[in-house]
């Protein structure tokens, strides 16, 4: 029983985890950085849903869906702001490209925090859950239902994420880009379009799982950080590949850590994430299902 | 006259420093000698970032090596201060060189995650290490005495400060101007051409790691004397970020860079003291401005324009002046 | 453009030399004749922030009442507040800018433990008074210390008061502490454990549990198979909350013993549902919770003078400090200087703590005004009094 | 169709083309020959906004289009198959064909697209399903090709589509040249195997140094040892 | 004559590709080889096996009679093997002159510190004179502390060259020196190099496309097609073979 419970915690953590991770896969992929401001899109998300929700009153439901359309257009605003314009100057080698946009991406994200401590630094905000039921009970297992709706949330939208990548012309097309771009560019494809398409997307992944994390979590201007090295070492796990090694990765991560905190000692768990970060990314970099060839180190 | 101002401009700012001394106050005196502090540091960032090409993401952690080594040092054994110093550097180094030798396998980008899982887990020790390193309680760090004077406040600290980072900056200099400060250009702007010059691209590298957080090493330890006390939170994420910063708007690659960043970021949040809510978002924009804009620094915007000299990379040039603005004339002759 | 804001950054930067280099003494610094000048150092922004202007405010209301009854012995109180960001160079650039540049008469401030220690050693070796806002940790207060003094409950103190309490039931035998490993929480641990084990009680360890904790089931489990009689959980508020959810859901069914950091009411709003908070019990500074009579005066004039303030539990903390620099003050005389004001600090003897349980008691050897606290808890879901001190 | 005129470009400091003037009529099969570093890649990826010019003109189908960028270009109706063939590699070949034709059509005539292409590329049919960066040489070639097809391109432009490919399929990849351009298909040929070369087109540029040195129709460069001269001289 | 360098059966693999396949090469002290070839017959992985920036697979590289197969880049640069490259490779922001400290790089020092530090804490000393021979040499003199960037890509191509020369090597490899220059630029180049190797009693072995030069400069060419030494002899034999013709112009086709 405690197992299975640690189970399902770890599974709904790692579900989180996964799509943070996610997020900072397809910006890697698309341009080759690691976006540091990802966690701060997860932030301004989760405060979003709860603008939406306690401010405007509208439905959980809804108020994800405005948080969601936020998520896109903070993704799509920033790349267009202040990565687009790294990435266009030729002047700058790939390398000190490749820097400036990693420092401009470290930039947002102490500005975003410091911006959202305007409206929101006095205090710590709870969203409520999206069911009034804060728990079920299946066979003496209790389960909280946020949690599941966590875990059916992020299955769902890493299926319909591969499904996106693999079906829909868009993900065709973004995947083409982050694979060759010159390639992409032969068959008409306007990269600097998929590029806000790729940060859309990403800040997509980290943004709902700042909204299905907001109710278990309180909302304030650092949450962010602390799963952005979640996110990273679920990334690293997954091998900055497929979606479902990034998800396979967060799972993983959520797992082992609950368990590692259980019977090794809890206090290892703040130190889990960049532990998994060195210990992958130098004796492993394909993570643990990429092949060799595939990494861009 | 004006030409020698500008080729000088190091050590007439140091001669200029040296006289504000005595006309200051404490709190003027005490960000001076913070500024030389994140001075010395910066320093060290930008040799592995500006010059070496490489996204170290661990001044941070490297600092905290040198601040507690050397506290601890004094605090726990008496060591001088004068013995404290070099080996928080040195143990800084020791670090640098541990996490640089298996970090080099991997390039860019992963280097910069590597790095901060790294500052991660020193934060980590810092926190959970109890006996030695006292946790979150922090530590206070005795006053060095030198032959018998103790050197508590800011104004008997700055003459340390001023002459190590005098020292340090010199050093840098040296470092620039020699072999091994080239060979750091050169990986960076070429890995192949090094290699095929006969530079051993691995071990510049390490060396690169070690000297840099050699820097920040000894940074952490002049930091300590600034504050009589240092806890984990002094060496975090943001203090990363702040040198970062320092860096980037100073002039990576640039000897006066991290003089001009520092003094910029350690004066103006004292002069926006009554703006305090914008800070974060300054210094945010503030870098993604530079990188945007102003991707050389300040230093480097300077120096386009002939209002600094071009910094030389050999100790065998002494008053030449290249300008870069030379490119006008008859560049095309050939 | 470019050129122009260059110039712009070169001239703030000789202007912040220039400005620097004025010097000035008076014969006792921040006094005039309708006068008196005090800093304020708080963590009015970053991430600590939280715990900024309410803790500000709290002691600043005292200063404004004053002020509005006309001052004391002639003078009015002007107030000159700065900003620390709960980072330790910035709190010693503030307080060092309020004792050489703005020349205040004394300190009042310290909303982080870590930024504001290093400045002990400055204001001792300046000779300034200084009262500790709202910054916990034994260290800023501890002996030898000559000018510095706290009115509210010390970190220490809480793990203390705990431990006693647990001990006057005889049933309780097994004691497991859960809580963060931040600044804020560590203060109080060596005291609890040392209590706990003088009570002659078993301390079965710490379960650290982060701050930003998303779910504490790990810590759940692992302090139910240790099967303790009692937790003390040294978190603040979220996780707190965070670690009471899960442990009512996974059946820890032990009470569990919160600290200063979190408030009864604060965390009942927080969870929303009563029932994880059935064996929950907090050591408190105040003389009752917020809605009742004892704190009335208190909540009206933050109400009167902060209309904006949200009335919450850190709001009040720092009052019974500023209570204690007025009498001060009141005693020292017209004839006002740093000593007599140290001397008058010395010389309170209990005075009423305002919304604190404590009375304020110094002396010329301990500075720790405010020893006891009150203990509350959750009595068929309403919030009772436990009683006041088990010191 | 195409008509390049004066056209300069290069890569940083480096000035590759340095006036390169000249036209590939409609319907015609145009080669331009050279030695390496002559500047053949370099002509096509500045035709194709790959790079920008920095002098001279592009018009195609009388439309200047030498400062627009490449998906631009492509829209206009010209299809380029790069050297290295710059494939997706972890995609299938299937997929490369949707690519290639979903800028330039409706959705609904995506379908009927790939199954013209592929009566070209008959071979292609039974690896529609594969990973393209699992196929052979050759079989990447043609991928490549069919997805620049698959956009059904006014302007073909092959920038050395024999290289690294047995002689056998050589023959082949002209035959299918050849009945590509029955079917009214313009096409820019860059070839390092002048055979081929002069088996198919119909007028030949000669470049050297980044300017045209020789040109004319092909009958005109009948003996091969002199054109090995020009080529190599 | 001596044999500067000797091949013999070198192989460079990547992946599945075989770049360079079974090339055995010797050349004598002195000479100037030429090496030729239609795209992608291996050409650059040929020279990037014998600087030691790729390594071999199976085969033998000997320098002036010592095996270097298993030596690093930077120790076959130290044994006096340096190159340049088809795209410039200097730093763009330094001089000229600091460019040329760069082929100084492992100039033997104080023989402590090198065991120390390597060869980095070797001083400067009396660089200025071999660089300002090699400057001079090259008609660059005036040019020495004008910052790289600021120069054409012909006297960016002499420095790499001088960056080379002032290690006074035993084997100078010149990778393309003469793509993106003009005409005049090109016969300016083309005569240096054909005083190169005895003024400074170095051997060179020379990637050209533009074949008249090649056969200008060098006595022999070796001539690469798909990895392979195809043929090897003067310029008018290469002109004959047949082989060559086809590796240039094509397989004939027999359709």
């Amino acid at each position: 029983m405690e197992i299975a419970t640690l189970l399902s915690v770890g599974v709904s953590n790692g579900c989180l985890y996964g799509l943070v991770g996610l997020g900072l896969v397809l910006v890697y992929n698309a341009q080759g950085i690691p976006n540091f401001a990802h966690g701060e899109l997860f932030m301004a998300s989760a405060f979003a849903a709860y603008t939406a929700n306690i401010l405007f009153g509208l439905s959980y439901a809804l108020s994800m869906l405005v948080a969601i359309v936020f998520a896109f257009a903070l993704g799509v605003v920033v790349e267009f702001l202040a990565i687009r314009p790294i990435a266009m100057n030729r002047s700058l080698g790939r390398a000190s490209t490749e820097v400036a946009i990693v420092l401009s991406t470290v930039g947002l994200m102490i500005a975003i925090k410091g911006l959202a401590r305007i409206p929101w630094g006095d205090s710590v905000r709870k969203l409520p859950a999206a069911f009034s039921t804060e728990t079920i009970s299946v066979g003496g297992l209790v389960l909280s239902t946020q949690r599941l709706l966590i875990i059916v949330v992020a299955f769902v939208l890493t299926i319909a994420i591969s499904l996106f990548f693999s079906k829909t012309s868009l993900g065709k097309k973004m995947r083409a880009t982050s694979q060759n771009t010159a390639g992409a560019m032969l068959v008409g494809i306007n990269t600097g379009h998929i590029y806000s398409a790729t940060w859309g997307l990403a800040a997509i992944c980290g943004g709902v799982a700042g909204i299905l994390a907001a109710p278990l979590i309180f909302l304030y201007p650092d949450m962010g950080t602390r799963m952005l090295l979640k996110g990273f070492a679920a990334a690293c796990l997954g091998g900055f590949g497929s979606v479902g090694g990034v998800f396979v990765g967060g799972l993983v991560m959520g797992i082992v850590e609950i368990f590692f905190g259980r019977y090794l000692a809890t206090s290892m768990m703040d130190i889990f994430a960049p532990i998994i970060i060195i210990v992958v990314l130098l004796f492993r970099p394909q993570g643990l299902f990429g092949s060799r060839s595939a990494v861009r180190v | 006259m004006l030409a020698a101002v500008r080729s000088n401009i190091l050590p007439l700012f140091f001669v200029l420093l040296f006289g504000l001394s005595f006309t200051t106050d404490a709190y003027a005196q005490y960000l001076i000698n913070l500024m030389l502090v994140y001075v010395v540091v910066a320093q060290g960032l930008n040799l592995i970032l500006g010059f070496a090409g490489m996204f170290a993401f661990a001044h941070g952690a490297f600092m905290a090596i040198g601040a507690y080594v050397s506290a601890l040092l004094m605090n726990k054994f008496g060591v001088s201060y004068l013995v404290a110093m070099p080996a928080a550097g040195l143990a800084a180094a020791l670090v640098g060189c541990s996490i640089g030798i298996p970090a080099i396998r991997v390039s860019g980008l992963y280097l910069a995650m590597v790095t901060m899982g790294f500052s991660e887990i020193v934060q980590w020790i810092l926190r959970n290490w109890k006996p030695v390193t006292s946790g979150t309680d922090g530590i206070s760090v005795a006053s060095p005495v030198f032959f018998g004077v103790e050197l508590s406040d800011d104004f008997q600290t700055f003459y340390i400060i001023l002459a190590v980072c005098a020292v340090m900056t010199a050093l840098a200099q040296f470092i620039i101007r020699s072999r091994l400060g080239r060979a750091f250009v050169a990986i960076r702007d070429s890995e192949i051409a090094a290699q095929s010059s006969g530079i051993n691209v691995a071990r510049t590298k390490v060396l690169a790691f070690a000297i840099s957080a050699f820097y920040a090493g000894v940074g952490g330890s002049l930091f300590s004397l600034t504050q009589h006390y240092i806890n984990p939170d002094n060496f975090n994420l943001y203090q990363t970020i702040m040198q970062f910063c320092m860096v980037i708007v100073g002039g990576a690659s640039s000897l006066i860079g991290p003089f001009i960043g520092a003094t910029i970021l350690t004066w103006l949040p004292e002069l926006l003291r009554n703006a305090q809510a914008f800070q974060e978002i300054g210094f945010g924009l503030l870098l993604i401005v530079f990188v945007i804009f102003v991707p050389k620094g300040l230093a480097g915007l300077l120096i386009d324009k002939g209002i600094l000299p071009r910094e030389e990379y050999s100790s065998r040039v002494r008053g030449k002046w290249v300008v870069r603005k030379e490119r006008a004339e008859g560049s095309e002759r050939t | 453009m470019m050129k122009s804001s260059l110039k712009l950054t070169a001239a703030a930067a000789v202007a912040a030399f220039i400005a620097t280099s004025d010097i000035a003494l008076a014969e006792e610094a921040g006094l005039t004749d309708t006068t008196i000048k005090i800093g304020m150092i708080g963590s009015l922004t970053g991430p600590a922030a939280l715990w900024g202007w309410p803790t500000i405010n709290g002691a600043k209301m005292v200063y404004d009442d004053i002020n509005a009854n006309g001052g004391i012995n002639g003078r009015k109180i002007e107030l000159v507040i700065e900003d620390s960001q709960c980072q330790a160079p910035l709190a010693l650039a503030a307080a060092k800018k309020l004792i050489s540049r703005d020349e205040v008469f004394m300190l009042h401030g310290g909303s982080c433990s870590g930024a504001i220690l290093p400045v002990r050693d400055l204001v001792l070796k300046e000779k300034v008074p200084m009262m500790v806002l709202v910054a916990t940790a034994d260290e800023i207060v501890a002996q030898p210390n000559g000018y510095i003094y706290r009115a509210f409950l010390p970190g220490s103190y809480d793990g203390e008061i705990i431990a006693n309490f647990i001990a006057t039931s005889p049933q309780l035998k097994k004691v497991v502490v859960v809580g963060n490993t931040d600044a804020v929480a560590n203060v109080r641990y060596p005291k609890l454990e040392e209590s706990i084990k003088a009570n002659n009680l078993e301390y079965l360890g710490l379960e650290p549990l982060e701050v930003e904790a998303t779910d504490a089931t790990a810590q759940v489990l692992k302090v139910k198979s240790l099967n303790p009689d009692a937790v003390v959980l040294v978190a603040r508020p979220e996780a707190s909350a965070v670690f009471l959810k899960d442990a009512a859901k996974l059946g820890l069914d032990v009470p569990v013993f919160g600290s200063t950091l979190v408030d009864l009411q604060d965390l009942l709003e927080r969870i929303g549902d009563p029932k994880p908070m059935a064996n929950m019990n907090v050591v408190s500074f105040y003389k009752s919770t917020l809605t009742e009579a004892p704190m009335a005066r208190w909540v009206d004039m933050l109400k009167k003078y902060y209309p904006d303030d949200k009335v919450q539990a850190a709001a009040f903390y720092g009052t019974s400090g500023a209570l204690a620099v007025v009498e001060a003050l009141k005693r020292a005389g017209p004839d006002l200087s740093r000593e007599k004001m140290v001397q008058a600090l010395s010389e309170i003897k209990d005075m009423d703590g305002g919304p604190m349980a404590c009375s304020v008691t110094f002396a010329a050897d301990d500075h720790e005004g405010c020893k006891t606290g009150s203990i509350w808890g959750m009595r068929d879901g309403n919030i009772t009094a436990l009683g006041d001190s088990w010191k | 169709m195409l008509e390049v005129s004066g056209l300069e470009a290069g890569y940083g400091p480096q000035l590759v083309l340095k006036g390169v003037s000249m036209q590939v009529p409609k319907g015609e099969i145009v080669a331009l020959l050279g030695g390496n570093g002559a500047g053949k890649t370099t002509t096509l990826s500045a035709i194709m906004g790959l790079i920008s010019a920095r002098k001279g003109t592009v018009r195609f189908a009388g439309v200047p289009i030498q400062s627009k960028p490449a998906h631009r270009v492509f829209g206009h109706g010209v299809a380029l198959v790069p050297q290295w063939r710059e494939l997706f590699s972890e995609m299938s070949v299937l997929e490369h064909l949707d690519l290639g034709a979903m800028q330039r059509c409706r959705r609904s005539e995506i379908g009927q697209r790939i199954e013209s292409v592929l009566e070209y590329f008959p071979e292609l049919r039974s690896h529609l399903h594969r990973r393209a960066g699992a196929l052979s040489g050759g079989q990447q070639q043609m991928v490549a090709i069919a997805r620049a097809l698959a956009s059904e391109p006014k302007l073909l432009m092959l920038d050395e589509p024999s290289m690294g490919l047995a002689p056998m399929i050589v023959s082949e990849l002209g035959r299918t040249i050849k009945r590509l351009n029955e079917t009214g298909k313009s096409i820019l040929l860059v070839e390092q195997n002048v055979h081929l070369a002069l088996s198919v087109a119909s007028y030949i540029y000669i470049i050297r140094g980044g300017t045209i040195v020789k040109h004319g129709p092909t009958v005109a460069f009948a003996d091969e040892r002199e054109l090995f001269q020009s080529y190599i001289g | 004559m001596t044999q500067i360098l000797k091949l013999e059966g070198l192989m460079v693999r990547f992946g599945g590709l075989t770049a360079v396949n079974g090339v055995s090469l010797t050349i004598a002290s002195g000479e100037i080889r030429g090496l030729i070839g239609p795209n992608g017959a291996g050409k650059t992985t040929l020279f990037n096996a014998i600087s030691g920036l790729a390594p071999a697979s199976a085969g033998s590289v000997h320098l002036d009679g010592l095996e270097i197969t298993s030596k690093s880049a930077p120790q076959r640069a130290a044994l006096g093997i340096r190159r340049t490259f088809q795209t410039v490779q200097l730093v763009q922001s330094f001089t000229v002159y600091e460019n040329l400290l760069f082929g100084l790089h492992t100039r033997a020092g104080n023989p402590l510190t090198r065991l120390i530090v390597g060869s980095y804490a070797t001083p400067d000393a009396d660089a200025d004179a071999i660089i300002d021979e090699v400057l001079d040499y090259l008609g660059m003199r005036d040019l020495k502390h004008r910052v790289v960037d600021t120069l054409t890509i012909a006297h960016q191509r002499y420095v790499e060259i001088g960056r080379a020369l002032v290690a006074r090597p035993k084997l100078l490899m010149l990778d393309e020196p003469t793509a993106g220059l003009s005409p005049a630029q090109i016969e300016r180049l083309d005569d240096l190099i054909g005083r190169l190797s005895s003024d400074w009693k170095v051997s060179i072995l020379l990637v050209e496309h533009v074949i008249p030069l090649v056969v200008k400069l060098c006595s022999r060419i070796t001539v690469l097609d798909r990895g392979r030494v195809i043929a090897e002899g003067t310029g008018a034999e290469i002109g004959q073979d047949a082989a060559v013709q086809k590796a240039y112009l094509g397989e004939r086709l027999d359709a």
